[in-house]
């Protein structure tokens, strides 16, 4: 076994952390807004692919340079944040009676809300665009996918956008959460909704800023990756999603650090699992690390616990 | 200036300068009176007016900001957050330094639990983090509803006494106690309610004394 | 008054694998539209489309579908082996000629004498592409292969014939479908150091696998299954497909006029590459007809499977078609080809 | 006779700051005792330490002579301990009945297969459950909105509710938390009424509350908590006028006192 | 208020007609039709009711949100398929031995779980879901992984042929009329009420003396013992089963099914189940788009019914006046 520990190896944990980032990228916005509304957004998958599909029909169209092609995926993604919060979330905020904003009722079907239009979207893309991985113009494509060798190792070029890209958001999202106005409503929303009114927050502005923030982010994620991993295709949120998903879960619900610390971990065990088993039972391995985690935390890594009785 | 607002037919107004207080028994429409005050709900008939602006139908945020702040039933509290966080939120604008210290001043335990989470305050801790909160937006009109509830009877005195306080610095306050003892005390003007709608109004020196009132909030007789 | 006779084709037409179901219904309406214009029989041929998104619920449920159908003669389809055998299972009681353009899986045709494809499997592309390697001086081969009962085919067939030509299977990975991820895995492989890569996966993971080869620096020749053979393939995966060697039965750039005019008339009419898999939708629609036309005018589900049986020597797009009477399975002859300048290009042997 | 309740020098940190302090004290079968003291005195963490919410950072329960820190809160319940909750905790999405009979189905003993065969015995035990409840309901007088959800339900009642619930659990202890708070003059004097037949039944009762007129009135004895520690214990005669008590927990010029 | 009921087993018309129509006229109408669709159409949406049945019990009445609920459905499907394959056993064994099976693994598997709440537990279930789904792939020595199991007989219970249409149908629908009176009984007493308290409240739950773990494990058994049934009939009447079959997104539709039903109603998870297997069929004619019109019908049925179609509250009025004859009959309340 001991032989494994190798360049091989080291390659192996850079390929887990790339990938982990990638599982990252994608968990930061989903934890923005299930902090806030304590309902997981199952559309997150498809912000992020329309955020991939309109960069890509920037690219085709346009071929803007990267910055503005980074902007023009955010506004995607904006818009179709504030769009599916509108749809699919602000309906369901109009009962306030005790018993539906307690009742497990409510809550489920707001997660089923978000379900049933991310199959809308992604039935209407699969239509428009067809179900098939999209190629992507060359000049941009090489950009992401060019390799760079660091002695025996090799990285991507996208990896390390992906990484820049991870930081920069984390660091932006943090000092948007902890240093302004904003960040402060947003965590006060997610705290207490009622309580939220009674200190003068717009709690309607507030949900809205946050699926605006949480899903451009989605939505910039999915057109990085999707040029990194030259795969754009209606389906390609939904594997990222679900281990967005755990990830947010195993770090604590709410916790972007614990979320992006799962996501680098699940990526990791990932990789590190392939040199022991087939790529099959991989999976496996990631999902035991879950379970572990929440028998060990069961409220997530970095998780608040439950309030005091 | 003043409040005044309509709600299954209730009228009431809190002069300038003025203690006003809401009696009732449990269950009469005390909380979503004060809730429809700031916007928590919507009022289906009636206006509300603030210092002569109509603030009917507006959202909550937006009276909160026009300087109506509440200390509401159930505290609503941030629990996730800290103390301090909790005290900022209240605040409208940027936070004033002299005012916090004033509010800390009051409630010291706030200041020896500043960092931790308001969620794991006890309940009185919690009560007080509440009134302060609502203090921080440096309101024109205060509405507090059952502020006393959970303090401990040394911390009751002291409410009453920083809600006269209040009134002296010149904000009004409009307040909902189950103590109405010591409510009615303290106030100028005191309406009572029943079953939605107000059942009685007058001076609160006159309302102490009757009988009526009397025999529904202040017990049959005083105990020690 | 003519008489038209109905077929039932069953294929994805919308979710993850509609891209497929829609190649397959293009070739479907070509070729049928070829035949009634020919007029080989007086009567016209009809074909009814239902989506089973490849869910072998639906599968199964279509299958009921045409089966009480009794105008239908004869089903196409359906695309997943998993879904062609649920839906078999149907046939096989009810007494329809099934035939699938793509099931691979080894039981499809045992399930009953129902049953045909004309797909070649792996049993006869593995030891193919066995020989070829070895002929190249390959010794060493790290297998990789989509965890589904085709991938699992590719690894057995594959391995079984490379050990009996004297080489070595260093490294086997199988990846569970939906996974795009290769880094991993082309790490481990490459530090078996084998001499060649055998890929047994469609274009899309493909693409994704060569591309992130390429940015792993690992310098080892790929083989492929025919099923990477998706002019797409190129597009997606840019200069990371450069040199990759595959089999194919079918090729767009093929001489042969059967294949140029297909190609051509698909490329008008649906401004897009035809490959592998509408090729063989579009013989296996041909060989339908052809039975049928054989069988006229008592076209009837039994004889429809009898003249099916009967298929022998059929010229097609993706080469000469013979089902074993016995078996049921087809066999074909297979091209080789590599990736050379952004272009797939025949390789003569 | 011995204790009922024995707390034996409880202590209980959350971090730094402990918020019980080696505190001991009993409750005697059939006594009506109170525990008071300043907000943050550390008489929730108590509670919870009774009741199994949190463990003790030291010390130990007793219960009816069995050590009961440590087990888990549904143990000591079917021990005999019911409790209410400073705040609310009723289950908004259910009826009434079905809050109340939640307790008495704990107490009686209710497992799947007695839902899914029903014999005799099961159906016995059903009666049971079903006596039980209406018993606590109509104990409470909360009978006649029995079928209500209790979302529904103001807030009086629903103190009315949590406490029908503890009794419906069948406790030989009840612990209260807070009952008083949010009621007027007139509705306490009917609680103190309330909580007094219910000693007078023979139940036992460890109170917390802020209203010192009904602790005073009702009470047998009270313990008084500062800062996590006790720092008197006694009849409240005895306790008003203890001076470390004066000065920390009712102000030094209490009115009325 | 509800009438007084009678003390006794009284005839009562509601579920008298239920039955009549599931047992006489549906199968009668299909019959006349001779239609081997519409019968694979009602034999899947019963075995889907069931799933859905299960499921409700966990999530609606418990207020345990399962993301992992098709893979123990799978573990129940392979189960009776490697019985009936490699043991060559009889379907009167096979298919109370996969509820058996998956009831324990759900229960070997919910262990470690069981202390969690609310989206913890749900992600911990989808976890487990997809390493029962991962190792059903992977363990191809055992289960045959990707190639899957075919063959495998059709329902002959005591060799007794039940492989028609018909008889097939009818056998499922018994099953599933045990599945509703199992998760029936067990929501509607006050088993179920102990039940919806942990939903409620779990805490509080504790604090009123239930085994709130204890409750867990069990009602999570029997939901397991349930769809594992659900497997078994699958794999009998489908005869081949594949891991994609029991895939994340499977659970998902069932959890679909449960919501659009009405959480926490019996009858709300079979008319979900019945609405979003059978609005995909019906939509056959519009084409291509029918999946996006089942997904904009189950938009628009939460939007107008956040509580689903028929939801707890109606459900448990039902209830009461059907089957529950309080004991106090001038107060119409309490289970028997
Ligand atoms: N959102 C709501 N939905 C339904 N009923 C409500 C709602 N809010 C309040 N009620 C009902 O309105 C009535 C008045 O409630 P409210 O909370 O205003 O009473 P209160 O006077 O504040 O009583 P308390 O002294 O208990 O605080 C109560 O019977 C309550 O059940
Ligand atoms: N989980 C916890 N984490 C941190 N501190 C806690 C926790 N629980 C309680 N505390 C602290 O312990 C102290 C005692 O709290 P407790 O709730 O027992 O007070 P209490 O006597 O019930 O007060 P009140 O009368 O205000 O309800 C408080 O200062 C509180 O902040
Ligand atoms: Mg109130
Ligand atoms: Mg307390």
């Amino acid at each position: 076994m001991f032989d494994r520990f190798d360049i091989f190896f080291v390659q192996q944990l850079v390929n887990g952390f790339s990938l982990g980032l990638v599982y990252a990228l994608v968990a930061i916005g989903f934890t923005l807004i299930f902090g806030v509304l304590n309902v997981v957004n199952f559309a997150h998958g498809e912000v992020y692919m329309l955020g991939a599909y309109a960069g890509l029909l920037a690219l085709l169209f346009l071929a803007p340079p990267w910055a503005a092609l980074l902007l023009i995926a955010l506004a995607a993604g904006i818009v179709a944040g504030v769009t599916l919060e509108r749809v699919a979330f602000k309906p369901f905020r109009r009962f306030r009676d005790e018993a539906s904003l307690k009742s497990k009722a409510m809550r489920e079907s707001t997660l089923l809300s978000s379900l049933a239009v991310s199959i809308i979207v992604r039935e209407s893309m699969e239509k428009t665009f067809g179900a098939d991985m999209q190629p992507i113009p060359r000049a941009y494509a090489n950009a992401l996918q060019e390799p760079i060798l660091f002695g025996e190792l090799a990285v991507a070029s996208g990896q390390l956008a992906i990484l820049a890209a991870a930081v920069v958001m984390f660091i932006a999202l943090q000092a948007i959460l902890y240093r302004t106005r904003v960040g402060l409503s947003i965590r006060a929303v997610a705290a207490n909704p009622l309580g939220a009114q009674y200190v003068g927050v717009n709690v309607d502005r507030t949900v809205i800023a946050t699926f605006a923030i949480g899903s451009g982010m989605g939505a910039v994620a999915g057109i990085l990756i999707g040029l990194y991993q030259g795969t754009i295709f209606p389906a390609m949120g939904f594997a990222p999603g679900v281990k967005a998903f755990v990830a947010m879960v195993m770090g604590g619900l709410n916790s972007i650090p614990g979320a992006v610390i799962c996501a680098v971990v699940l990526g990791v065990s990932e990789a590190v699992a392939t040199e022991f088993f087939s790529q099959g039972w991989a999976d496996l391995v990631a999902y035991l690390f879950l379970v572990a985690t929440l028998v060990f935390f069961p409220t997530g890594l970095l998780g608040a616990g439950r309030d005091r009785v | 200036m003043g409040a005044q607002t309509i709600l299954h037919g209730v009228s009431l107004a809190v002069p300038e300068g003025s203690i006003v207080t809401v009696l009732g028994s449990n269950g009469v429409g005390k909380t979503t009176l004060m809730r429809a005050l700031s916007g928590v709900y919507r009022v289906s008939s009636g206006t509300i007016r603030l210092m002569g602006e109509d603030i009917t139908g507006l959202p909550s945020h937006a009276i909160v900001r026009r300087g109506l702040a509440q200390a509401p039933e159930g505290r609503q509290i941030f629990g996730a957050m800290t103390v301090a966080e909790n005290l900022r939120l209240g605040a409208v604008g940027a936070v004033d330094p002299a005012l916090l210290e004033q509010v800390l001043g009051m409630f010291p335990i706030l200041r020896e639990r500043y960092r931790q989470r308001a969620g794991s305050l006890s309940g009185g801790e919690q009560q007080m983090l509440c009134v302060g909160r609502a203090l921080m937006a440096r309101p024109k009109l205060l509405l507090m509803d059952e502020p006393s509830l959970g303090l401990a009877p040394k911390l009751v005195k002291q409410i009453f006494d920083l809600i006269v306080t209040i009134r002296c610095e010149g904000t009004p306050v409009l307040l909902v106690e189950q103590n109405a003892r010591a409510a009615l005390a303290i106030a100028d003007y005191a309406y009572v309610m029943d079953g939605g709608r107000i059942v009685l109004e007058g001076p609160a020196r006159e309302l102490a004394r009757d009988d009526r009132v009397k025999a529904a909030y202040l017990g049959g007789h005083a105990h020690a | 008054q003519t008489r038209t006779i109905t077929i039932g084709y069953q294929l994805p037409l919308t979710g993850e694998f509609s891209q497929y179901g829609e190649r397959f219904r293009n070739s479907a309406l070509m070729a049928l539209e070829a035949f009634n214009r020919s007029g080989r029989i007086p009567a016209q041929v009809n074909i009814v489309f239902e989506d089973t998104r490849s869910d072998p619920r639906e599968a199964v449920a279509v299958a009921r579908k045409f089966v009480d159908n009794r105008e239908i003669v004869a089903v196409l389809g359906d695309f997943s082996s998993s879904a062609s055998i649920q839906a078999g299972r149907v046939y096989a009681e009810a007494g329809m000629p099934q035939l699938s353009q793509t099931a691979s899986h080894p039981d499809f045709v045992k399930i009953s004498p129902w049953q045909f494809r004309n797909i070649t499997t792996q049993a006869y592309e593995g030891p193919h592409v066995a020989r070829w390697m070895a002929s190249q001086g390959v010794k060493r081969v790290a297998v990789v292969a989509i965890q589904n009962d085709w991938g699992q085919s590719v690894v057995s067939n594959f391995a079984d014939a490379f050990r009996a030509l004297g080489g070595e299977v260093v490294a086997t990975q199988m990846y569970n479908p939906g996974n795009r991820e290769f880094r991993a895995i082309l790490t481990d492989i490459a530090r078996a150091r084998p001499d060649a890569i055998y890929l047994g996966m469609f274009y899309e993971d493909g693409a994704a696998f060569l591309q992130q080869r390429r940015q792993l620096n690992i310098r080892v020749p790929v083989y492929g299954t025919s099923s990477m053979y998706e002019p797409k393939l190129i597009e997606l995966a840019g200069p990371g497909a450069e040199g990759l060697f595959l089999s194919t039965s079918f090729m767009s750039e093929s001489p042969e006029p059967a294949v140029r005019a297909y190609v051509e008339e698909y490329r008008r009419r649906y401004r897009s590459e035809p490959n592998m898999f509408s090729a063989q939708a579009f013989d296996a629609v041909n060989i339908m007809l052809e039975a049928i036309a054989r069988a006229w005018p008592d076209v009837t589900r039994q004889r429809v499977r009898d003249e099916l049986a009967k298929t022998k020597d059929f010229p097609g797009v993706t080469g000469v078609t013979t089902f074993d009477p016995e078996t049921r399975e087809p066999s074909k002859t297979l091209a080789r080809m590599q990736i050379q300048d952004g272009k797939f290009t025949l390789l003569r042997d | 006779m011995p204790a009922l309740l024995e707390i034996d020098r409880v202590t209980r940190r959350f971090g730094g700051l402990t918020a019980v302090d080696d505190v001991s004290g009993h409750v005697r079968e059939g006594e009506l005792v109170g525990l008071i003291g300043p907000n943050g005195a550390g008489k929730t963490t108590l509670f919870n330490v009774i009741c199994g919410f949190t463990p003790p950072s030291s010390g130990e329960v007793r219960f009816a002579g069995t050590r009961i820190s440590g087990l888990k809160p549904w143990r000591i319940c079917r021990l005999g301990i019911g409790r209410t909750f400073q705040n609310l905790r009723v289950f908004p999405n259910m009826t009434v009945f079905d809050n109340v009979s939640v307790g008495a189905a704990g107490r009686e003993g209710h497992s799947p297969l007695d839902a899914l065969w029903r014999s005799a015995a099961a159906r016995e035990r059903s009666a049971a459950i079903s006596r039980r409840s209406w018993a606590a309901l109509e104990r409470t007088g909360l009978a006649d909105v029995a079928g209500e959800l209790a979302a529904n339900l103001s807030y009086g009642r629903r103190k009315y509710l949590e406490i029908a619930r503890a009794l419906a659990t069948g406790p030989r202890l009840l612990v209260l938390d807070e009952p008083a708070a949010g009621l007027n003059d007139t509705e306490t004097q009917a609680l103190a009424r309330f909580i007094t037949s219910l000693a007078a039944e023979g139940l036992t009762i460890l109170l917390v509350e802020h209203d010192m007129g009904l602790v005073m009135s009702i009470c047998q004895r009270v313990m008084v908590l500062a800062s996590g520690r006790k720092i008197a214990d006694g009849t409240p005669e005895e306790v008003q006028r203890d001076e470390a008590v004066l000065e920390a927990y009712l102000g030094v010029a209490e009115e009325g006192a | 208020m509800s009438e007084p009921a009678p003390s006794g087993r009284g005839v009562r018309p509601l579920p008298l007609a239920v039955a009549a129509f599931v047992f006489v006229l549906l199968p009668l109408g299909l019959s006349l039709a001779g239609s081997g669709y519409l019968f694979r159409l009602a034999v899947v949406t019963l075995i889907f009711a069931i799933l859905a049945l299960s499921m409700q019990l966990i999530t609606g009445v418990a207020g345990l949100l399962s993301l992992g609920h098709a893979a123990i459905y799978g573990v129940g499907a392979y189960t009776a398929a490697i019985l009936a394959t490699r043991l060559g056993l009889d379907a009167a064994l096979t298919i109370p031995l996969s509820g058996l099976v998956s009831g324990l693994v759900g229960i070997a598997l919910a262990l470690p779980t069981m202390r969690l709440v609310s989206i913890y537990f749900a992600v911990a279930t989808l976890g487990l879901g997809e390493m029962i789904y991962v190792t059903l792939l992977n363990w191809v020595s055992f289960t045959k992984g990707p190639l899957g199991i075919g063959a495998i007989p059709p329902l002959r219970p005591l060799g007794i042929d039940l492989s028609g249409p018909l008889a097939t149908y009818l056998f499922v629908a018994v099953i599933t009329a045990f599945a509703a009176v199992v998760v029936h009984r067990c929501a509607h007493s006050y088993y179920g009420n102990a039940l919806r308290a942990v939903r409620e409240d779990d805490q509080c739950a504790d604090a009123m003396g239930l085994n709130v773990v204890r409750l867990k494990i069990e009602v999570f058994a029997i939901a397991c013992f349930l769809a594992g049934l659900a497997g078994a009939l699958w794999a009998h009447t489908t005869g081949y089963v594949n891991p994609a079959d029991f895939r994340f997104a499977e659970s998902i539709l069932i959890l679909a099914m449960v919501v659009v039903g009405g959480l926490g109603s019996v009858p709300g998870a079979i008319i979900g189940a019945a609405l979003l297997l059978l609005l995909p069929e019906a939509l056959r004619s519009v084409g291509e788009v029918r999946i996006l019109m089942v997904g904009a019908v189950m938009f628009l049925c939460i939007l107008f019914l956040p509580k689903g179609l028929f939801g707890e509250v109606s459900a448990l009025d039902l209830a009461r006046r059907q089957f529950g004859a309080a004991w106090q009959p001038e107060r119409g309340l309490g289970w028997r």
